[in-house]
């Protein structure tokens, strides 16, 4: 009986492999006739404005914002999940919990939407 | 996976719960999400008076309860524990509950003040940053805005619910019986403080680094903290205090891991108790944040740490105490000789104080460390009058301004007695009282925690620590010696008229810190009373 | 009758805040504050009434419960020198108030603080001297320095906030080092007696059979804060900067009380709670008083500054008074005790004279005087009389107790007292060396020449530019004269009071007393 | 594969945040040295959970995620602000407090 | 005999079948896929479509990819060589992974070997496919930033906002269903539907599941990453050749996997209604048939709603997200948590007891939670003088994609650059200058 997870691995070793042959198989297979234009950032055509190489700041602050948010939820499903799986066994108690743990994340919730949070313009 | 199976299983039995000896807490938090749906839902101009009302009722109606619990006939003496023995409501943590609620309720007052700084100690609604505000060029948000600008521009009030939240956490964390709720607690307490350090409306850069490097030291320190826990529960199964307890009696387990969980859970902890060589953060942090918050930080974190570290070491590793004892005798000298060392050099009242507090903690460190009842009483005295001195003194701190905020440069301080002689006379007292003259609580308090560590054979940490109040007195002398005997500076600060908050806090503190020096039996054996129960 | 001491106690904390109130009218203040000190007096000598020398140790005892936790009581009560002591102290206060009515303070500051804090201090004097339980004592202990401090900090000299500071962290280190020999004395006490007490009878019992190494530690403990107060040679630097700093009339009470709390605390804790530790150390003591005596008088020899010379001879002073402490025989305990007292007051005439010459001449340096006697006859003759005091000539006060002092100690420690009546001699040679460069010759410099126009000007009294002493001056000094000679020729009164305390004293160290052995 | 190669990987983890966090500058670095040390506890906690064989590391580490994450958001937060004050969330660049 | 146990005495020379199987599969869907969506399209717009490649032009998409293979390879200097290079693998290799939880089958015999047909049945099945679709966000984010060019930078953090705040709500969606099934692994999601599929069960669930689908794989009408007339292409802007193809591949399996995925959650996976598990219809590898047909119809959907709708505004869309679907998520998961303890009550003792007290309550918050969630948000007006605000006070530049005036090239120095397009771009440009300015003046005396 080999591990469960078996499997899983050999996918992920099959498409690895495949995506892998093909990013470093690209380059030799097509043509190579680079001039300064084509490696230039492409921007419509206008003269590209040289800034630096890794995103350095410009990320605009509401996609920080967003991540927060996804994070606050993303925490919340995780607690979601191992009751919806033995919700039952929980009972009554269980039930109050979770109800609890929801409101509890609805009032940040409400807090956010209220102050503009998850408007954007 | 069996699907069916779980259909008719048997439920899961639900831990009792003792709503009346945990209501104190409950309603603390409870409010505090309260708090959050008041800033949601209220228009901007009532949420101050809101807030207010909402937390000083909280703040009441908790010690209401508690003083109903405590003093109600059905308690066990000793307390019990609740919550499938996650909280423990014995009578140190009914004392520290307590003092966190009347350290508390003197914050929130410092707090919720509009008038010594027009408009609250905070920045201000819709002014995110001090960058993006637009009076940069002027020193703090303050240059070009008018008082009636700041006053319509408020202060932002999720300051309140976030002082909960700490409140909460502290309560938790002085109470918590196994490590995993300590942690929890540990960071609830936190998480708030870092962002009320970065909401000052003066010198916003100052604060906001505060709160950058407060948050980070602080994430680092929980990080030690949660390996520890990591490494006890691998060495004893369990996180539980008592079975952490039982099994280090036990002598079959691996000591590296005992020691080394010590060891890092206890770093966690004294970081947070800004002790010894883990008080990196603790001058920046006063000095940055807001001045209401340090006064926050300095009184209510001190007391749950030392709480916290009490309950750890008298529940869980009593019995290996001659293991570590050392050390602490070692982090204890080291903090009480840097709090007093390094305090001499500073020209900064807020930092001095920060460094006055890190002294301070060595020698709460000193009676937490003989283990034994006077220890405990002792320290818990201690941790009580030193919370009211600090926010007394920092509500002080908070009236000396001169035109772009307060005047923390000791410069400035010189001759304030010619100006009002009252503050300064205010000041001088509680000075003396974090000195520790008699007649004062810190007298009492120093008195009651050396004694305990006499006990302990434990003399020469005494002596030493007595050498290192004396060195430290004279940094508090200097203070004094500006106030009264030195000429003013030309354009000196001003003093200003406090608000009724700003003066009933620090009525309060100047009255506990006396009649705790002049009448102390009643508290004294009232944390006395009791010891931990796990 | 015990309501006694604690009218005392509190009779100076009132007036102190009365007069406090007062600082806006200064005059007023004054009066209110001369009125309390006097009551205060007569208080005192009620006291003194009230005391029967051949009662038990400690009388007009009165006790309540303060902290229970830790045992401790706000218990009262007098022996012999405790009672002297306050006398003293109920003595001096009113002189001083007379002596700086006329006080020339920093600008800025107001009388009403001055004579508040001065008031505020005797309550603490009182109190130190009054309570017989360790902690209450420390208490006391402590809590005269902060009025002392702001005194000396606020009305003093040019220097004064380095000596306010000086002496303050020199008494807050002594006294701490004390405090962790007196929780020392309540473990010990838990360790003896079930649980722990600071009551100072019951102490006296269970700490002399404490192991010696338990002892000589809490000696040391109390003995380095009461060395640091009664100045002992090398802990002694603090009190020139502060005497010479502080105003006149603290600089009194400085000298002539504050530092007889340590000497007072050699005789009331040292010796009778650690016997065997004192004796064992006893010769350090001596050393350290000789060496005192010397060093002092040598140094007053040398002194230019009028205010500092004063501070050098009460060091050598003390040395006396601790060699007769040590010397544990009943003369020499009971003549130190007395010198206790006459140092007070010749110390404290000398200091009032000396602020009546700088009063004149404006300047605290001798070389500015000279031939002052020309000028003020009258103000020359009590200085004299005060420098005689202090040489113990005999015939005034300080004779008798430095002679009681040196025949008492004699018989234990010849060696000491031999050398210890070097300083005799060297007294003889400041005092009058001092005299004469300040009131003898002809009158010269720079504080007086500009005044008496002209070097070697003939001065007829009638023009005199220098006023002379006027009646208040007259007034404050007369009592202290009158002391100094009364004392110096019928101090069976003093001696009467004291000599069964100190006895009882000696008999806790448990010390065979040669002098007693003689008289069979 | 006995556990204790997952205890000493956990370690190494750990050892690496806490270097990480006292070498880099970086507040966001530094920051990321701090989650790495997390979730290094969070694999000893459950490797002890296997070998005590019992279910509280596990259910620890659900709660260590949380706070984690509420870390995670409280630090974008102040590290937001800071940076929008100042152009950089380096904490080289936050030298006014004195050290 | 639960599938779990079936597959997990299968014999490698199975698994690797099995592996090459699916992995097949996935790209044959994905040729198929294009080339039906262009026609299918083509038919809503009466054009032909692609005719020409092949039998009825079938094969275009064929072409294409292998047209691609033969393009040249660019990589713009401002990138970054690594990431750059690894983006699409990290984007691709987890679209494959979260498919092989997926089970497609009943109980099958493969050359006698008995086994189901599904490569892997976790307990954790449908956290493994959330998982996956997480980790594909990294190849999105990764590529934009990589890239050093505004457009894919932009694209790449909207289709990563986009894809988390639908990922919220997808996996709200899924809860109730674990609730119904007991189980997080797929197969038993499947069996548990035996007595009825949840899209009628759990309609808000399915109706949520559904949209945010279209969401999470950056399809129209939320294809705003892509969005040609705003953001050329989106995150893969500077990527060609094989690269691009890798990221085409990657949304197309990414469609095929979340199809399947609502297949096995709310339509009985592989079961065929109406008839019990031992009926001929559920046997063998009829499974396989009613699963494929039963994607298919997801997948037309996809391409339906792509031939029809408009694409939405960003704001709009990111209100649809976080304003309407969380929300009616939460909510619904509460009421669903409620109804499930109400009716285990009922059939524990025929009736409700001394609890109902404390159900009210609960039910009262759930009542408090709706009204807090739908009251009608205003915004609160802001001094003028501050910038414009979102949230817990954090600034943000409007969204403009102005690009900063472009001086003549390699003659200013990078750090000159205003670092935020801001909309008062002056102002925001001196502020260093003045916060620093500011820092002086206001700690001079600290």
């Amino acid at each position: 009986m080999l591990d469960p997870y078996l499997p899983l691995v050999l996918m992920f070793a099959l498409a690895a492999a495949f995506a892998l042959f093909s990013v470093t198989a690209a380059p030799y297979i097509g043509p190579r006739r680079y001039n300064r234009a084509k490696l230039d950032a492409y921007e419509c055509g206008i003269e590209p404005s040289p800034q630096p190489v890794v995103g350095g700041g410009r990320m605009p602050v509401a996609y920080y914002l967003t991540a927060m948010l996804f994070i606050l939820f993303d925490i919340e499903m995780v607690f979601l999940y191992p009751f919806a799986v033995s919700a039952d066994r929980l009972g009554l108690f269980g039930l109050v919990e979770i109800v609890l743990f929801v409101a509890t994340v609805g009032f940040a919730y409400a807090y956010v939407w209220r102050r503009g949070g998850l408007d954007w313009n | 996976m069996t699907t069916f199976l779980s259909q008719n299983v048997e439920r899961l039995q639900a831990p009792e719960i003792d709503y009346f000896a945990v209501a104190p807490l409950l309603i603390v938090l409870g409010a505090a999400c309260a708090g959050v749906l008041v800033e949601a839902f209220l228009p901007k101009a009532q949420r101050w008076a809101a807030q207010v009302v909402l937390v000083l009722a909280t703040l009441a109606a908790a010690g209401a309860l508690l003083v109903a619990y405590a003093s109600d006939e059905g308690t066990p003496d000793q307390g019990k524990t609740t919550l499938a023995g996650a909280i423990s409501v014995d009578q140190p943590t009914i004392f520290l509950w307590a003092t966190l609620l009347l350290l508390g309720l003197g914050s929130v007052l410092l707090i919720a003040d509009r008038s010594v700084e027009p408009g609250g100690a905070f920045m201000p609604e819709a002014t995110p940053s001090g960058g993006t505000y637009r009076d940069q060029a002027g020193g703090g948000a303050q240059a070009l805005m008018t008082r009636e600008q700041a006053t319509r521009f408020g202060m932002q009030t999720e300051v309140f619910p976030l002082t909960l939240f700490a409140l909460g956490g502290m309560m938790v964390f002085v109470a918590a019986n196994d490590l995993l709720t300590m942690f929890i607690a540990l960071e609830v307490l936190s998480l708030p403080l870092y962002l009320m350090c970065g909401l000052a409306r003066r010198r916003r850069l100052l604060s906001q680094e505060a709160a950058v490097k407060y948050f980070l030291l602080g994430a680092f320190a929980s990080a030690f903290f949660l390996y520890g826990v990591a490494l006890l529960y691998g060495y004893a199964g369990s996180v539980k205090l008592a079975d952490i307890a039982t099994a280090t009696s036990g002598t079959d387990r691996s000591d590296t891991l005992l020691y080394a969980g010590f060891g890092l859970l206890v770093v966690g902890l004294l970081f947070k108790a800004s002790v010894g060589p883990f008080h990196a953060w603790t001058p920046d942090v006063y000095q940055g944040a807001p001045t209401p918050v340090t006064a926050f930080m300095a009184a209510c974190t001190k007391v749950a740490a030392f709480g916290g570290i009490l309950r750890v070491l008298y529940g869980a590793f009593e019995r290996s105490s001659w293991e570590w004892q050392g050390v602490l005798w070692g982090v204890a000298i080291v903090s009480m000789v840097i709090g007093a060392v390094l305090g001499l050099t500073q020209t900064d009242v807020k930092r001095m104080i920060a460094y006055s507090s890190v002294a301070h903690a060595g020698f709460l460190l000193v009676g937490a460390i003989s283990l034994n009842e006077q220890g405990l009483s002792g320290t818990m005295f201690y941790l009580m009058a030193y919370g009211f001195t600090t926010i007394a003194a920092f509500g002080v701190v908070s009236l000396v301004r001169n035109a772009d905020g307060e005047a923390t440069h000791l410069s400035q301080w010189a001759g304030l007695a010619k100006r009002s002689p009252v503050v300064a006379g205010v000041f001088t007292f509680l000075l003396l009282a974090l000195a520790g003259l008699p007649l004062t609580s810190g007298f009492i308090g120093k008195f009651a925690v050396f004694a305990a560590a006499v006990e302990a054979d434990m003399t020469p940490l005494v002596v030493v620590a007595l050498v290192a109040s004396a060195v430290a007195a004279f940094f508090y002398l200097r203070v004094i010696v500006l106030m009264y005997f030195s000429e003013p500076a030309a354009d000196g600060p001003a003093v200003s008229v406090p608000g009724a908050f700003t003066t009933m806090a620090i009525t309060m503190g100047v009255l506990f810190t006396l009649v705790l020096g002049v009448w102390p039996p009643k508290v004294l054996e009232w944390a006395g009373t009791g010891a931990f129960i796990f | 009758m015990s309501w006694v001491l604690i009218a005392l106690l509190l009779l100076p904390l009132v007036g102190s805040l009365v007069v406090a109130f007062l600082r806006g009218n200064d005059r007023l203040a004054k009066l209110v504050a001369l009125a309390f000190s006097l009551v205060e007096l007569a208080l005192a000598v009620l006291a003194w009434t009230a005391y029967d020398p051949g009662g038990d140790r400690l009388q007009l005892t009165s006790s309540a419960e303060w902290i229970p936790t830790f045992g401790v009581h706000l218990s009262f009560g007098v022996d012999g020198i405790a009672l002297v002591m306050i006398a003293l102290v109920a003595f001096l206060v009113p002189v001083v108030i007379g002596g700086s009515w006329a006080e020339k303070l920093p600008e800025g500051r107001s009388a009403g603080g001055f004579f508040a804090l001065l008031l505020a201090m005797q309550t603490g004097m009182v109190g130190v001297f009054a309570a017989t339980d360790v902690f209450l004592f420390y208490v006391f202990f402590e809590a005269v320095l902060v009025p002392m401090y702001f005194l000396i900090g606020r009305f003093g000299g040019p220097n004064r906030q380095y000596a306010a500071m000086k002496f303050f962290l020199y008494s807050l280190l002594g006294g701490l080092i004390m405090l962790a020999s007196v929780i020392g004395l309540y473990v010990v006490s838990r360790e003896e007696i079930g649980q722990g007490t600071f009551d100072w009878a019951t102490l006296v019992t269970v700490t002399r059979d404490a192991p010696l190494s338990t002892q000589i530690w809490l000696f040391l403990g109390f003995f380095i804060a009461f060395a640091i107060k009664a100045p002992l040679v090398p802990l002694h630097t603090w009190l020139p900067d502060a005497g010479a700093e502080a105003p006149v009339g603290a600089g009194v009470l400085l000298v002539g009380i504050l530092d007889k709390i340590g000497t007072f605390g050699f005789l009331r804790y040292c010796l009778p709670l650690f016997p065997a530790a004192s004796q064992e150390l006893a010769p350090l003591v001596l050393v350290l008083a000789v060496v005192g005596i010397v060093y002092g008088s040598l140094l007053a020899v040398g002194q230019s500054d009028m205010k500092r010379f004063v501070a050098y001879t009460s060091i050598a002073h003390f040395g006396f008074i601790a060699l007769g402490i040590f010397a544990f025989s009943s003369q020499a305990g009971a003549g130190a005790v007395l010198y206790m007292v006459n140092h007070g007051i010749s110390t404290g005439m000398l200091f009032l004279v000396v602020g009546m010459v700088m009063a004149r001449g404006g300047s605290r340096l001798i070389e500015d005087y000279g031939g002052m006697a020309k000028l003020t006859p009258v103000l020359g003759g009590l200085f004299f009389v005060a420098g005689l005091s202090s040489l113990a000539l005999p015939g005034t006060n300080s004779f008798v107790s430095e002679f009681l002092v040196l025949i008492g100690s004699y018989p234990n420690e010849p060696v000491f007292t031999v050398i210890a009546a070097l300083g005799m001699v060297l007294a003889a040679l400041y005092v009058l060396w001092l005299y004469q460069r300040v009131f003898q010759g002809p009158v010269r410099g720079t504080a007086l020449v500009d005044l008496a126009g002209g070097p070697g000007a003939a001065v007829d009294p009638e023009r005199a530019p220098v006023p002379d002493l006027n009646k208040r001056e007259l007034a404050v000094l007369a009592p202290l004269v009158a002391l100094i000679l009364v004392l110096g020729f019928y101090p069976k009164p003093v001696l009467d009071v004291i000599t069964p305390s100190v006895g009882a004293t000696l008999s806790e160290v448990g010390v065979a007393d040669p002098v007693a052995q003689e008289g069979k | 594969m006995t556990p204790t190669y997952y205890l000493l990987l956990s370690a190494l983890l750990f050892s690496l945040g806490a270097v990480g966090v006292l070498v880099r500058r970086n507040a966001i670095v530094v920051f990321m040295c701090v989650e790495l040390m997390l979730n290094a506890v969070n694999l000893s906690l459950v490797t002890f959970a296997r070998i005590n064989g019992g279910l509280d590391g596990q259910v620890m580490a659900f709660f260590v995620m949380v706070v984690a994450a509420a870390e995670v958001v409280i630090g974008l937060a102040i590290i937001m602000a800071i940076f929008k004050t100042r152009r950089s969330a380096s904490v080289d660049d936050s030298n006014l407090l004195k050290y | 005999m639960t599938t779990a146990e079936l597959i997990a005495d299968d014999p490698l020379w199975l698994i690797v079948i099995k592996v090459v199987g699916i992995f097949a599969f996935l790209v044959v869907m994905t040729l198929f896929m294009i080339n039906w969506e262009r026609k299918v399209v083509a038919r809503m717009q009466q054009r032909p479509g692609p005719n020409r490649v092949g039998p009825g032009g079938w094969l275009q998409s064929l072409a294409d990819g292998l047209k691609l293979a033969f393009k040249e390879d660019i990589r713009p200097v401002l990138a970054d060589k690594w990431v750059f290079f690894l983006a699409p693998v990290i984007s691709c290799v987890p679209a494959f992974v979260a498919f092989s939880v997926i089970p497609i089958g009943g109980e099958v015999s493969i050359f006698g070997e008995r086994t189901a047909l599904q490569l892997v049945d976790l307990p954790v099945g449908v956290l493994v496919v959330l998982a996956c679709s997480s980790l594909g966000v990294y190849g999105i984010v990764l590529s934009g930033w990589a890239s050093g060019s505004p457009y894919p930078l932009l694209g790449a953090l909207r289709s990563a906002a986009q894809v988390i705040s639908y990922e919220i709500a997808m996996g709200l969606s899924i809860v109730a269903v674990v609730m119904h099934s007991h189980s997080l692994s797929t197969s038993d999601i499947v069996d548990a539907q035996s007595g009825g599929w949840y899209f009628y069960l759990l309609p808000v669930s399915f109706l949520i599941y559904v949209v945010s689908m279209v969401g999470e794989t950056n399809r129209a009408p939320f294809d705003l990453p892509e969005a040609e007339s705003e953001l050329v292409g989106g995150f893969h802007t500077e990527y060609s050749s094989l690269k691009f193809a890798l990221f085409f591949l990657a949304e197309y399996v990414n469609m095929v996997t979340v199809s399947a995925l609502a297949t096995t959650l709310f339509l009985g996976g592989w079961r065929f209604p109406f008839v019990g598990d031992d009926h001929l219809l559920n046997s063998g590898w009829f499974g396989l048939l009613w699963f494929v047909l039963k994607t298919l119809a997801f997948l037309f959907l996809f391409i339906w709603l792509r031939g029809t709708l408009p694409r939405l505004r960003y704001d709009q869309f990111m209100r649809l997200g976080w304003k309407f679907l969380v929300p009616v998520a939460l909510i619904w998961f509460v009421a669903v948590a409620f109804a499930r303890f109400l009716r285990q009550e009922w059939e524990a003792r025929g009736g409700l007891d001394t609890s109902t007290a404390l159900i009210v309550i609960g039910a009262f918050l759930a009542i408090v939670l709706l009204i807090a969630f739908l009251l009608p948000d205003k915004r609160e007006e802001h001094d003028p003088n501050a910038v414009p605000v979102t949230g817990g006070g954090y600034p943000v530049p409007p969204l403009d994609l102005a690009v900063p005036k472009a001086p003549p090239r390699r003659q200013v120095p990078v750090a000159e650059l205003p670092t935020t397009a801001g909309g008062d771009t002056g102002a925001r440009t001196q502020e260093p200058a003045a916060v620093t300015a500011s820092k002086e003046a206001s700690d001079g005396d600290v």
